[in-house]
């Protein structure tokens, strides 16, 4: 039965993805791109990835659409009519048949005896009660066992920041007229509704992302997920209260202060494993027996990815909100 | 019911390539993006999918059960990092969009390539 | 019942898909998203209990809380469209 | 005994709750203009989720996941009519006129 509400929503999966494409208003396409994600969280759900269900619903319901609204603010929101060109359509058509004839070839959807499950994942899901303890496999192999590769992942993330802050920070000219979050430089501040709960809810989501953060261990969780939640709860700041008072909670200063702080907290780890004996990321030796030394290893990583995480997303969304737009 | 357990991969060849074709049919750049976001979407779809097993659950042991058996935590581990390094270059792109408009006053590719020519 | 109420939430989120797709205001597209976005966490919860694995009611509640975001982020846009254009070509 | 009736009960609720969020979705989809399908699918959006929710919390028995539920239920509560809220502020700022009033009036 499941298969078949599987089945149903990967249908509407892709009649989005057509109504994203055609959409000639790309306000339009931008709130289409809502559906999108919020049906592709379901879809990770029932395909048995909490995990990766929770980063979809972190990033694409509260991060995603604020970005681009704020970028459609800076731009235009209407697409020119172009007209249909015959050539993209025949490539695409004749690749996408292509790809389907491969998949005859693919083992069925859930088959246990598939080459992906044979190799190291019932290496990882054998040992990892033994090895390192935590009951969220996906945490472990994240933080612990591939921690080259998120180390890798993060730096990509730290990268990103730096260069919409580079992009993004040339003062603008004087005069501009200011935009998104500037106009009265407000918010929603005579919406009392919409305050009122925000502010309530505030905390809440705050609190949540910490819980994502340190429950991370046990249930869906961890850095990045945690990372995206505060995030959304922050812009929710600022979507009710005001550019400001968002900075003057959390500046600048101290946002770049955490980009680089959780990467170097992270290098900071494994730099530690090697001067304590071990190999860089090797946490067994952090602490007097091996376990509780990856506990603690996984801990300081995931704060560390959080860290940057949370840092990266804010400071984009206040280059994009505090720009002005250029006369034209 | 047995053609249904490759719907998963059909639809992302599907996907795929409506991706494919917003990033190269359109001349609006933000429209591109999109596109390159359903097209990273499709790609993640594709590594869930094979994570699944059948019977099985979300790969949080369960120390009360020593039988069940669990999805590949693998995929999900590359797909997770994966989704928020895809809103951060997306945000990156979308700096370079915004940087653009103020250069040219426009976000269409065909209008920069005239503007360009003259 | 799961079940039952799963596909009733299902054909739902089809319907709201459609009011999406023809829309024909941009806020009647901004409706359907939160509708869905509110389907979408029934369905989760729904899911979850289905599966049997009611502790990963988590991704609900994270949608719960932030789904709303979304619906204020249109509002502030819509207002500062106005402040700044004085037009309402926002529509259709 | 209890059982029994406690799964009536919330089969009841479940089934009660996803048809008013089948009607929600059917009133989105036909209604005549924006204002009118906001507030059917407001209305049972509010509605279904108490009654889909509290069918749910019924089988969940006294457990973490009880805790949860209330919490998504109350934050649901909160947040949808705000959204709802918003977003009707929206549309009237933006000058979107309630249709069918408006062509009463003007009818002599």
């Amino acid at each position: 039965m499941i298969t078949l509400f599987g089945v149903f929503l990967l249908t509407l999966l892709v009649i989005t993805a057509f109504g994203i494409v055609r959409a000639q208003h790309l306000f339009v396409s931008v709130m289409l791109t809502g559906i999108f994600s919020l049906q592709m969280a379901a879809i990770f759900f029932i395909l048995d990835a909490a995990d990766v269900a929770l980063t979809e619903a972190a990033v694409g319901a509260g991060v995603a659409t604020v970005l681009m609204l704020s970028a459609l603010a800076l731009t235009e929101n209407r697409e020119r009519p172009t007209r249909p060109r015959w050539v993209p359509v025949i490539v695409v058509s004749a690749t996408t048949l292509m790809v389907i004839y491969a998949t005859f070839d693919k083992p069925l959807l859930g088959d246990p005896d598939a080459p992906v499950h044979q190799h190291v994942a019932p290496w990882y899901l054998e040992n990892t009660p033994r090895l390192i303890d935590v009951p969220n496999v996906v945490t472990a192999i994240l933080a612990s066992f591939r921690g080259y590769d998120t180390l890798g992942e993060l730096f990509v993330i730290f990268t990103a920041g730096i260069g919409v802050l580079f992009l993004m920070a040339n003062p603008s000219k004087p005069g501009a007229v200011s935009l998104f979050a500037a106009t009265e430089a407000e918010g929603l501040r005579h919406h009392l509704v919409p305050r009122v709960v925000g502010r309530l809810l505030v905390p809440f989501i705050v609190l949540f992302g910490l819980y994502v953060q340190f429950h991370g261990d046990y249930g869906p969780g961890g850095g990045f997920q945690a990372g995206a939640l505060i995030s959304a709860g922050v812009i929710l700041y600022a979507l009710v209260d005001g550019e400001g008072k968002a900075l003057e909670a959390i500046s600048p200063r101290f946002l770049r202060g955490m980009i680089a702080g959780g990467a170097l907290l992270y290098v900071g780890v494994g730099i530690a494993g090697m001067l304590l004996g071990g190999n860089f990321l090797d946490y067994s030796v952090l602490a007097q027996d091996s376990i509780a030394g990856q506990h603690l290893g996984i801990l300081l990583v995931e704060a560390g990815v959080g860290l940057t995480v949370t840092g990266t997303l804010l400071t984009v969304f206040h280059s994009f909100a505090a720009r002005d737009q250029q006369e034209r | 019911m047995e053609f249904l357990g490759l719907y998963n991969y059909w639809v992302f060849a599907i996907l795929l390539m409506t991706g494919l074709y917003a990033v190269i049919s359109r001349a609006n750049l933000v429209k591109k993006l999109i596109g390159m976001s359903i097209f990273q979407s499709a790609v993640f779809l594709l590594y869930i999918s094979m994570d699944k097993v059948e019977g099985g659950t979300a790969p949080i042991i369960q120390a009360n059960a020593p039988d069940q058996l669990y999805s590949n935590p693998l995929p999900q581990v590359l797909i997770l990092t994966a989704i928020v390094v895809g809103i951060a270059t997306l945000s990156l792109g979308l700096a370079i969009v915004v940087r653009i408009s103020e250069a040219y006053g426009t976000i269409e590719e065909n209008e920069m390539r005239e503007m360009d020519e003259e | 019942m799961y079940i039952a109420a799963t596909t009733a939430i299902l054909i739902t989120m089809s319907l709201a898909l459609a009011r999406a797709l023809l829309g024909p205001t941009v806020f009647d597209r901004v409706l359907a998203v939160n509708m869905f976005g509110t389907k979408t966490v029934l369905l989760l919860s729904v899911i979850a209990f289905l599966y049997g694995r009611p502790d990963f009611l988590d991704l609900a509640l994270a949608y719960a809380l932030i789904n709303f975001i979304g619906v204020l982020a249109v509002l502030k846009f819509v207002q500062d469209y106005r402040v700044r254009h004085g037009a309402t070509d926002i529509e259709h | 005994m209890m059982e029994l009736l406690l799964d009536i009960a919330s089969w009841f609720l479940l089934i009660i709750g996803g048809a008013f969020v089948f009607i929600g979705g059917v009133g989105a989809l036909r209604m005549p203009d924006f204002y009118t399908r906001m507030h059917a699918a407001s209305l049972t959006d509010t509605l279904g989720t108490i009654l889909v929710l509290t069918g749910i919390i019924l089988q969940a028995g006294l457990t973490l996941a009880t805790i949860k539920l209330v919490a998504i239920m109350v934050f649901l509560l909160l947040t949808s009519p705000t959204a709802a809220y918003a977003l009707a502020n929206a549309a009237r700022l933006s000058g979107l006129a309630p249709e069918r009033e408006l062509s009463n009036e003007k009818r002599p």
